[in-house]
């Protein structure tokens, strides 16, 4: 338990949005590692396309996968927990209350690779450094950033504004990478380079072949090689990432032994690809792993700026004609489930009828509330009839809500409002692989009466007409955070809903919606913040703003039976951590290269 | 054992499905050291014949009999006993010159290849091997020549270039298809000389085909005579000539251009004159192709012509007359005045002179080469009417179909691709095509060279039957001083690219002023007297 | 024949001008510029290649990737203002346009949007696999089209004709990406044969390897990807050369050169070929130069090689400007060069071959 | 004046002589290309086929097809491929189009448009053909269907996950989103020939008249000409084709107009060169002395005797504008991707290649279209060779 000192001054070991750690000062190891895994060996795995760059925190360059494995951070998170994190670089955190700012007392034994310390100035300089030079996102950050200044050689103070999500800058300043200043001192930090760069992380850079692999080697003399939140990670000695620009070149290298582990996207390939040689003879074990994490809230989005979907019984009709039971079947080999929930795959999702704490909630909201808030359970999408696509029951219900409001079929079995309008709606799309979706949803809009377009363009393109609100529907996925916060006022709140290339692509602009993303951020335990995204999530739904689309709450990886890790069948919830807490299991490789399974 | 011996050959050629026979049944032998020559009417398959004795017809020809060599089969004879005897021991001197060489290849290349293959001479020696030849036939600055690509050369130089190329492996056997008919009198008589010399030393067997009878008389031991595909007579020229059996050798023997044009009316208009004309061409040299000097093809020709007149250019081989021809039609560039019709053509854009070129045609040199080859002979005669809309309303076909017959050509082979006629024919087609406009000026580049006396005096007829009905003006270049006065009325002798003499035609025959024409007129008397 | 060199040379700048002016009005009205794709790239998307690389299972695959978590926030205006300056878009067009132009002229063609790379270095960078895959491609189409086509157009309607055009054509018909997928799968993949390897132009050891070993080890890697870019590129040749040379062979001249007694050969190889083959030997400095510049996007992708046609593909998508005017200036000086060369290639196939004007 | 019979050849009468002005359908020379292309047993068949299999695509809503041909329901006629019919005509409930595949409508109609279809239409459908249906007697209909009973862009109703196998259902089986591939291969190469043909046809006029053009008359008109053609082809086709889409939206006749417009500079460079060759020939000067028109003379005397590397090429234009479209659509710039592209198809095969039918129908597809037109145009070659002979 974090310890109070003077006036309401917090010092400790760690930090988490509402206080609580499970670990507790001077633990010996996460609970989730093996502490007397082995050291040794190679993981392999492969990435898409190429890279050009060892340094993931510009705008410049393709940076190498894992290439933050060069950095350490002031803490680190634990996988089991949602939020919280745990000293590394620092040992100690030191922050007020309203945690508008926070001190790190630095490790004095902290040591760059080079046998330089790591000092405050540095924490200093890559403040600057990512905040001058780095990707956009830690502008975005550092937007809350009053200040960073070095106490002294070994203490630090982050300063953040007032107005800033303070709830969570603490962590973000504690996630920082850390730069050697004297490094870049005759270098510029903005270029992008594929010289080896200098950290005081676990693994040094081993080889680099521009675009085609990297790896990266375990050093023996890692000053926190040993300490509690290191202790049975970093078990590889050789952590190596194959590079392929084809993704069945990549499957046909792994079956053929040229990376050792591959997590697999594809329900294509899931489906049919695994039952190759190696896999026959058991050389390749193929699992299929929980992910505890809230699965990414994707569906097709309604502009709610256009007047056509006003009235949310259109929206509700148009979500009816997309069928997905059908297209999981026919198109995903069954492996995907059906999203319904902003959060999907979390406990923080809507269930049933609200209970009593949403309903505190949402009671005082009531006006700018749809109705069935309070009257159905929260809104999940029907089941259709997955052997054909267009459902007739489904559209059955759909046409009648596009009747009651006032769109019905004319001459030519396309529909019109009284006005004569015609019901056109186009679905934008910058991606091939959402083709095959698509066009039988289009098909069974069309079916519906809705003159239904569908429209690719590229990437580039769509970005622009998605900044200027230029389309009817379209793709999108957030990630959500397990600790949802303020980022939900730029997905939901009304602020960001006019303003041009905001990330509302909705353009959701309710108060009551506004007010609960404002309870959400100033939650102070999670159980309040559970109860305020569930009432969201519920309102949200109830809304009709998007036509969710599927999700995958698992895992589905294959690997040539070497390696080992700590759990049997359940990973820790926030990841697998296949490179970290897996280890190497020579006597096992040995055997697979015996039977020839490998070279 | 004969040198040759060709027996009942027969050679057909399939066209379009059906089979039409050029030669049949011909047999004849050739001895060493013997001159044979093959007389007969234009495309009576003479070049056929000759042809298929080394097997060089085309895949559409089918051939029967037997042709030997020294004993060798030849028909369907190996592809390597046909290499070996092709241009080594059997020369050819194609009828056609000016499609006959290889139009990327310079002089020296084509020459130096022979040499290079059956002789195995290359570099230094080779060089001056070709030089040496090239001399031999009367190509003047051969040295100079060597670079010089085909369509550099006069159209009588191009058939030297082919005799060196066919003599310079000293053969066996040397075919000649009318190899003289571009030269003029001098080089002619040179050549003639050169072949019986190497006849006489090497021992050659020689097959001549030939219009000539003149030559004929003067080297000949042996006549085939053909006609229809057949060879109707054969026998020592001495008794050919003095005895004809056949119907047709008697009338080849007698005819003979013979007249004068009826004179022209005083007041007839003049249709064409030009004042210094010069064609200048560039000589080339190195990739840039930077001129270093110019060939004078014509320099300061002055000519005219009247309605109804004929001017009858002479001149040896080289001499600018094809060139002259050509600038006065506009059809390449030149300097000085040219007035057709009383209008100054000088600087008239092309557009322009089109709606003149119905009034001035031109029968060229090379009647192969200037016959398209992808249009049939109705098409090609034709053309002319629908461009200037001449006789509309008429039938084009019955027209092209009278053409035809004046020329005397066959009106049912009008559906023939050029290349399916004998060079007789074709040069027909040629002045069909130009007669069929009735133009007013029309310009003849030995419209007769390869033509049989019967047809040539056929033509001559004709021509001097139209220009009366007409009054056409013609402009008559010929190596063949017989028909040139035949036809002429005024005459100009070049050398060189200059007009060296220049009048009335029969005072200029009885009475010639240069040096150059004296000789020039003796050496025809010469050869018809021979 | 000079003039006309300094005629063509002397319009070399005015084209370039030209392209220059072109494209860059071109790309002021393509929707979406660089700063849309770093945008998109921000927010975890924007993959030029997935689409047809074969990846991607309808956004699923994105998950559990760590995308950035200010995408959540969307991006402060200033930052786009910043973009903008950086990549000069605050200036007007014109102004720009003058820039590039001057840079241009100094020789100085800029460095990519998204890579600190010059962009000279960039294509210096990815010529590797772009000669490779074009050179040994070309070779091979040459050596066997040539020979074949000619072979062809003498036994013109016998069997062989017929069933070798049967062959190039269906080679031809073979989708070249599908080939060189079933190449992977059949001899590189762990499914059947692992003879070849999958992908690069060397081995990872390629430094170490004695000079035998490393042409071996290096036509071990192109042999895959050569093979599949090859397959179709019999087909035109073999018979624009047949063609071309039933067009000649039965001309008068091939039966001067017959009866010379040449041997077949020389009669096609040293009379006909120049005579029938005018476009093919003028377009050869073209082709050579597309040994060295064309790319092949689908295979490049697949044997995962970085060549030109996948940095084409990639500047196009991703709107980076430098690159793509770089790259069209850099090539486009190469075939204007290169045209001036195949015009005098002309001239010197053919001598009767010249530019000028001809009274109609 | 005599007239030289020639001998050699049999003297047949002349056609159309004297005789009245009844001219034949093909001119004798035109004739003699016909029959000269009608020997080549290769080329011939390959045209009949070839028309064949167009003419057939032309019709392809009358073979693949899921509405059917004719309907007869209650006592009336209907044809809904060629109108439109709400379901409520068929006494179902929805006023958009008649879904014909559906078996409730299948019900309805052989029913005469009985309510219980909605709840057991296999039932009903099974009394339905006995003309009782519970007792009652039903004015019996009928449906015509076509051959395939999909459009290109039905999804079919098989369990399973797409790409299907060819089964009796799906001949070709089913492509990535479940749509029929047999349809779609109908609908694609009608699709694809029409674009290929009436791009090439363009693209080559406009490409062969400008190289013809350029290499007649040389000069400034060639040294201006061909530097726009540079100029034009350093432009990114990639660019135009996105602002014309972002602007004018995909279709089939922009995408047309932009083949066009970036297709034609393919055939300048041969023909120019054939022109800049051949205009030095002595038949071209003698046309020029007849006082034949410049466009005669590069088009009747000069072109066919430069065409060898056009008629060459334009077969592997025609498919590499096939293969360009489908290229395109490979990038996700071609047409909607709904459309039956051939192009897609094969894309398609190379994302899954678990189905190898999707390769092999588009391999089969593309090597039979290929070898159709190079054998085509081998015997349009060889009937226009002055030299060819045949057997
Ligand atoms: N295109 C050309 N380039 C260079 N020289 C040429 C060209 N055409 C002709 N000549 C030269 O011009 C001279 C005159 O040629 P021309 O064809 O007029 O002769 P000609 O009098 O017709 O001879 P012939 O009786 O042999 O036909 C010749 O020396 C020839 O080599
Ligand atoms: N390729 C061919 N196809 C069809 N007929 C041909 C072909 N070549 C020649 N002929 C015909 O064969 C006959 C004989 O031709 P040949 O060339 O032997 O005549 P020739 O005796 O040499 O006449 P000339 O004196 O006019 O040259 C002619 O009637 C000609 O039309
Ligand atoms: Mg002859
Ligand atoms: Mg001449």
């Amino acid at each position: 338990k974090a310890q109070q000192t003077g006036e309401n001054i917090i010092r400790a070991h760690g930090i988490s949005t509402f206080g609580d750690l499970k670990y507790p000062e001077g633990f010996a190891h996460f609970d989730y590692v093996n502490p007397d895994a082995p050291k040794g060996g190679t993981f392999s795995t492969w990435a898409f396309g190429t890279f050009d760059s060892l340094t993931p925190y510009i705008l410049r360059g393709n940076a190498a996968s894992l290439s933050t494995v060069f950095y350490d951070t002031l803490m680190t998170g634990s996988l089991d927990e949602p939020d919280a994190m745990y000293g590394l670089v620092a040992h100690t955190i030191e922050y007020p209350e309203n945690r508008e700012w926070a001190i790190f007392h630095m490790r004095p034994e902290a040591e760059f690779s080079d046998g330089t310390p790591v000092t405050a100035h540095d924490v200093v300089f890559s403040y600057e450094a990512l905040r001058n030079q780095g990707r956009p996102a830690y502008r975005v950050l550092f937007n809350d950033f009053k200040s960073v200044e070095a106490l002294d050689d070994h203490t630090v103070k982050f300063t953040f504004n007032a107005d800033g999500a303070l709830r969570e800058l603490p962590m973000s300043a504690a996630g920082l990478p850390i730069f050697s200043r004297a490094y870049y001192e005759d270098r510029d930090f903005a270029e992008s380079t594929l010289e080896p760069p200098l950290g005081s992380g676990a693994y040094l850079l081993d080889r680099v072949d521009a675009g085609r692999s990297v790896s990266y080697k375990r050093r023996d003399d890692y000053w926190a090689r040993d300490l509690n939140v290191n202790v049975g990670q970093n078990n590889f000695d050789i952590l190596q990432i194959e590079y392929f620009a084809d993704y069945t070149t990549a499957f046909e290298a792994f079956k053929g032994g040229a990376y050792m582990y591959r997590e697999e996207f594809m329900s294509l390939l899931w489906a049919t690809g695994y039952e190759f040689p190696a896999v026959q003879s058991g050389a390749v074990k193929v699992e299929t792993l929980p992910d505890g994490r809230p699965a990414g809230t994707q569906g097709f989005w309604f502009n709610l700026r256009r007047p056509v979907f006003e009235d949310a019984r259109v929206r509700q009709a148009i979500g009816m004609a997309f069928n997905f039971e059908w297209a999981n079947e026919s198109l995903f080999y069954g492996i995907y489930s059906r999203t319904d929930s902003f959060w999907e795959n979390s406990n923080m999702q809507a269930e049933g009828m609200p209970s009593e704490a949403e309903l505190a909630l949402l009671e005082p909201l009531r006006a700018d509330i749809p109705e069935a808030v309070f009257t159905e359970p929260a809104f999940s999408p029907a089941e259709s009839n997955p052997a054909t696509v267009s459902d007739r029951g489904a559209l059955r219900k759909a046409g009648r809500l596009l009747e009651e409001a006032g769109w019905t079929v004319g001459d030519d079995g396309l529909r019109v409002n009284s006005a004569g309008q015609l019901l056109r709606i186009e679905i934008l799309n910058d991606s091939a692989s959402f083709e095959r979706i698509i066009n039988p949803y289009v098909e069974n809009l069309r079916r519906l009466g809705v003159d239904a377009v569908y429209t690719r363009v590229d990437t580039a393109q769509s970005q622009e007409r998605e900044k200027k609100y230029d389309f009817d529907m379209v793709t999108r996925r957030y990630s959500m955070s397990q600790t949802p916060g303020i980022e939900l006022r730029g997905i939901f709140g009304s602020d960001a809903a006019d303003a041009e290339g905001a990330n509302n692509i909705a353009g959701v602009s309710n108060p009551a919606v506004d007010s609960l993303i404002r309870t959400i951020e100033n939650a102070t335990s999670r159980e309040d913040l559970e109860t305020a995204v569930s009432a969201l999530d519920r309102v949200l739904r109830a809304m009709h703003i998007w036509v969710p689309q599927w999700y995958k709450g698992e895992h589905n990886i294959a690997y040539f039976d070497m390696f080992e890790r700590p759990y049997t069948d359940t990973p820790p919830p926030n990841g697998m951590g296949e490179v970290s807490i897996w280890w190497f299991n020579p006597d096992k490789a040995q055997a697979l290269r015996a039977a020839g399974a490998i070279r | 054992m004969s040198l040759l011996e060709v027996r009942d050959l027969s050679v057909s050629f399939r066209q379009d499905g059906k089979l039409t026979q050029a030669v049949r049944g011909v047999s004849f032998t050739l001895e060493r050291g013997e001159t044979v020559a093959l007389v007969g009417e234009s495309g009576s398959g003479k070049s056929v014949t000759a042809l298929s004795t080394v097997s060089l017809l085309g895949d559409s020809a089918q051939v029967s009999g037997s042709v030997t060599y020294d004993g060798q089969q030849m028909i369907g004879a190996s592809d390597a006993l046909l290499r070996k005897v092709r241009g080594n021991d059997i020369s050819f001197i194609f009828q056609e010159p000016m499609t006959s060489l290889n139009p990327l290849h310079t002089l020296e290349r084509q020459l130096s290849e022979s040499l290079a293959l059956h002789q195995g001479l290359v570099g230094e020696a080779a060089r001056k091997r070709i030089i040496e030849l090239m001399e031999k036939v009367g190509i003047r600055e051969a040295e100079s020549r060597l670079g010089a690509y085909p369509h550099q050369l006069s159209g009588g130089q191009r058939q030297r270039v082919m005799i060196a190329m066919a003599l310079a492996n000293k053969p066996d056997v040397l075919i000649a298809d009318e190899p003289t008919t571009a030269l003029d009198v001098t080089i002619q008589a040179q050549i003639l000389d050169l072949l019986a010399d190497l006849k006489r030393t090497e021992n050659m067997g020689l097959l001549f085909i030939t219009h000539d009878l003149g030559i004929v008389r003067r080297i000949a031991d042996k006549v085939c005579v053909m006609k229809g595909g057949e060879i109707v007579e054969q026998g020592p020229t001495a008794q050919i000539f003095a005895n004809p059996q056949h119907d047709y050798t008697r009338k080849l023997l007698a005819a003979r251009a013979a007249g004068i044009p009826s004179p022209v009316a005083e007041d007839a208009p003049e249709v064409l004159r030009t004042d210094n004309l010069k064609v200048w061409f560039p000589i080339q040299r190195g990739f840039l192709k930077r001129t270093v000097g110019h060939v004078k093809a014509v320099n300061d020709a002055t000519i005219s012509i009247r309605a109804g007149e004929t001017l009858g250019i002479v001149g040896e081989s080289g001499s600018g007359k094809t060139t002259l021809a050509l600038a006065i039609m506009r059809l390449i560039a030149s300097e000085g005045g040219i007035t057709f019709d009383g209008q100054d053509v000088r600087g008239w854009s092309t557009k322009r002179l089109r709606a003149l070129r119905k009034d001035m045609q031109i029968v060229f040199q090379d009647p192969f080469g200037s016959l398209s080859p992808r249009m049939t002979c109705e098409q090609i005669i034709a053309e002319g009417l629908g461009v200037h809309g001449v006789a509309p309303g008429q039938d084009k076909r019955q027209m092209v179909a009278e053409m035809m017959s004046e020329v005397g050509l066959n009106p049912a082979m009008m559906h023939r691709y050029p290349h399916e006629f004998s060079g007789g024919q074709r040069q027909r087609i040629a002045i069909a095509r130009a007669m069929i406009l009735r133009p007013k000026l029309l310009v003849l580049d030995e419209p007769t060279s390869a033509l049989d006396m019967t047809v040539q005096v056929q033509i001559v007829d004709l021509l001097r039957a139209l220009q009366i009905k007409y009054g056409l003006a013609y402009l008559f270049i010929s190596h063949d001083l017989n028909v040139v006065r035949a036809m002429s009325h005024k005459m100009i002798v070049m050398r060189n690219g200059d007009v060296v003499e220049a009048g009335e035609a029969q005072a200029l025959f009885q009475n010639p002023q240069t040096d150059y024409a004296r000789a020039l007129l003796a050496a025809a008397l010469d050869l018809t007297a021979a | 024949m000079g003039a006309y060199i300094l005629r063509r040379l002397a319009l070399v700048i005015p084209t370039l001008l030209g392209i220059m002016i072109i494209n860059f009005a071109l790309v002021q009205f393509v929707p979406g510029g660089p700063i849309e794709q770093i945008l998109a790239q921000v927010s975890g998307q924007g993959d030029v290649f997935e689409g047809f690389a074969g990846g991607g299972d309808a956004g699923v695959s994105a998950g559990g990737a760590d995308s950035d978590y200010a995408g959540a926030r969307g991006l402060p205006p200033e930052f786009i203002a910043q973009l903008e300056r950086e990549f000069g878009f605050d200036k007007p067009p014109v102004e720009r346009f003058f820039n590039m132009l001057w840079n241009y002229m100094r020789l100085d063609f800029g460095t990519s949007y998204f890579r600190s790379i010059s962009v000279i270095d960039l294509v210096m960078e990815k010529l590797p696999v772009s000669i490779t895959l074009g050179l040994w491609s070309t070779l091979i189409a040459y050596a066997v089209s040539i020979p074949l086509g000619i072979r062809k157009a003498v036994n013109d309607g016998t069997r062989f004709d017929t069933w070798t055009s049967g062959l190039i054509i269906v080679a031809y018909a073979i989708p070249g990406f599908l080939f060189a997928i079933l190449l992977l799968v059949l001899f590189a993949g762990g499914s059947y044969w692992q003879i070849f390897p999958l992908r690069g132009l060397t081995s990872d050891n390629f430094e170490e390897l004695s000079l035998l070993g490393k042409i071996g080890d290096y036509f071990w890697h192109i042999a895959l990807p050569v093979t599949a870019s090859t397959i179709s590129a019999f087909a035109t040749l073999t018979l624009l050369t047949k063609n071309s040379f039933l067009d000649e062979i039965k001309k008068h001249y091939v039966m001067t050169a017959r009866a010379k007694g040449l041997s077949e050969k020389k009669v096609l190889y040293g009379h006909v070929f120049r005579n029938a083959m005018l476009i093919v030997i003028a377009g050869f400095p073209a082709v050579f130069i597309g040994v060295f510049f064309g790319g092949s996007l689908i295979i490049e992708t697949i044997f995962s090689l970085d060549g030109l046609g996948r940095l084409g593909f990639e500047a196009a998508v991703a709107r980076d400007y430098p690159v793509i005017f770089g790259t069209l200036f850099i090539f486009g000086l190469i075939g204007l060069v290169v045209g001036i060369l195949s015009d005098l290639m002309y001239v010197l196939v053919d001598p009767r071959i010249d530019f000028e004007k001809r009274e109609g | 004046m005599v007239t030289l019979p020639d001998p050699t050849v049999t003297p047949a009468p002349m056609p159309a002589e004297g005789s009245a002005p009844k001219k034949p359908f093909l001119s004798p020379l035109n004739q003699r290309r016909w029959n000269n292309f009608k020997r080549n047993r290769r080329a011939f068949w390959s045209l009949i086929i070839f028309s064949v299999l167009f003419g057939l695509s032309l019709c392809a809503e009358l073979i693949a097809n899921d509405k059917p041909i004719l309907v007869k329901f209650q006592g009336e006629f209907y044809t809904p491929i060629f109108t439109f019919y709400p379901e409520t005509a068929f006494g179902g409930d929805f006023q958009t189009e008649a879904p014909y595949r559906d078996i409730e409508v299948q019900c309805l109609i052989a029913s005469g448009g009985l309510e219980d279809c909605f709840d057991d239409p296999e039932g009903i459908m099974a009394q339905a053909e006995t003309g009782m249906v519970n007792g009652q007697a039903i004015e019996q209909g009928w449906a015509i269907w076509p051959l395939i009973p999909y459009s290109f862009r039905t999804t079919v109703d098989r369990p399973g996950a797409a790409p299907l196998p060819p089964s009796s259902q799906n001949w070709l089986g089913t492509d990535d989103t479940k749509r029929d591939v047999m349809a779609r291969v109908i609908y694609g190469f009608r699709l694809s020939i029409m674009f290929t043909l009436i791009v090439t046809t363009l693209a080559s006029l406009v490409g062969i008249a400008a190289g013809a053009i350029q290499g007649y008359f040389g000069g400034w008109m060639d040294l201006i000409f061909q530097r726009i053609i540079e100029i034009w082809g350093a432009t990114p086709a990639l660019y135009v084709i996105i602002i014309l889409f972002a602007i004018l939206g995909r279709s089939f006749w922009l995408l047309v107009f932009i083949m066009v417009l970036f297709g034609w500079t393919a055939l300048v460079g041969v023909v120019r060169a054939e022109f800049l060759r051949a205009r030095n020939l002595e038949y071209v000067r003698a046309a020029k002395a007849l006082g034949v028109s410049n466009t005669t003379i590069m088009f009747r005397h000069m072109l066919p005797n430069a065409m060898v590397a056009t008629v060459t090429m334009l077969p592997f234009i025609v498919t590499g504008t096939i293969a360009t479209l489908a290229g395109l659509d490979f990038l996700g710039f071609g047409l909607p991707s709904s459309s039956p592209s051939l192009g897609e198809l094969t894309l398609q095969a190379k994302q899954n290649l678990q189905a190898p039918w999707l390769g092999f129908t588009a391999f089969f597809v593309f090597a039979i279209m290929l070898s159709l037109l190079v054998f085509i145009f081998e015997g349009v070659r060889d009937a226009f060779d002055p030299r060819k002979t045949f057997q």
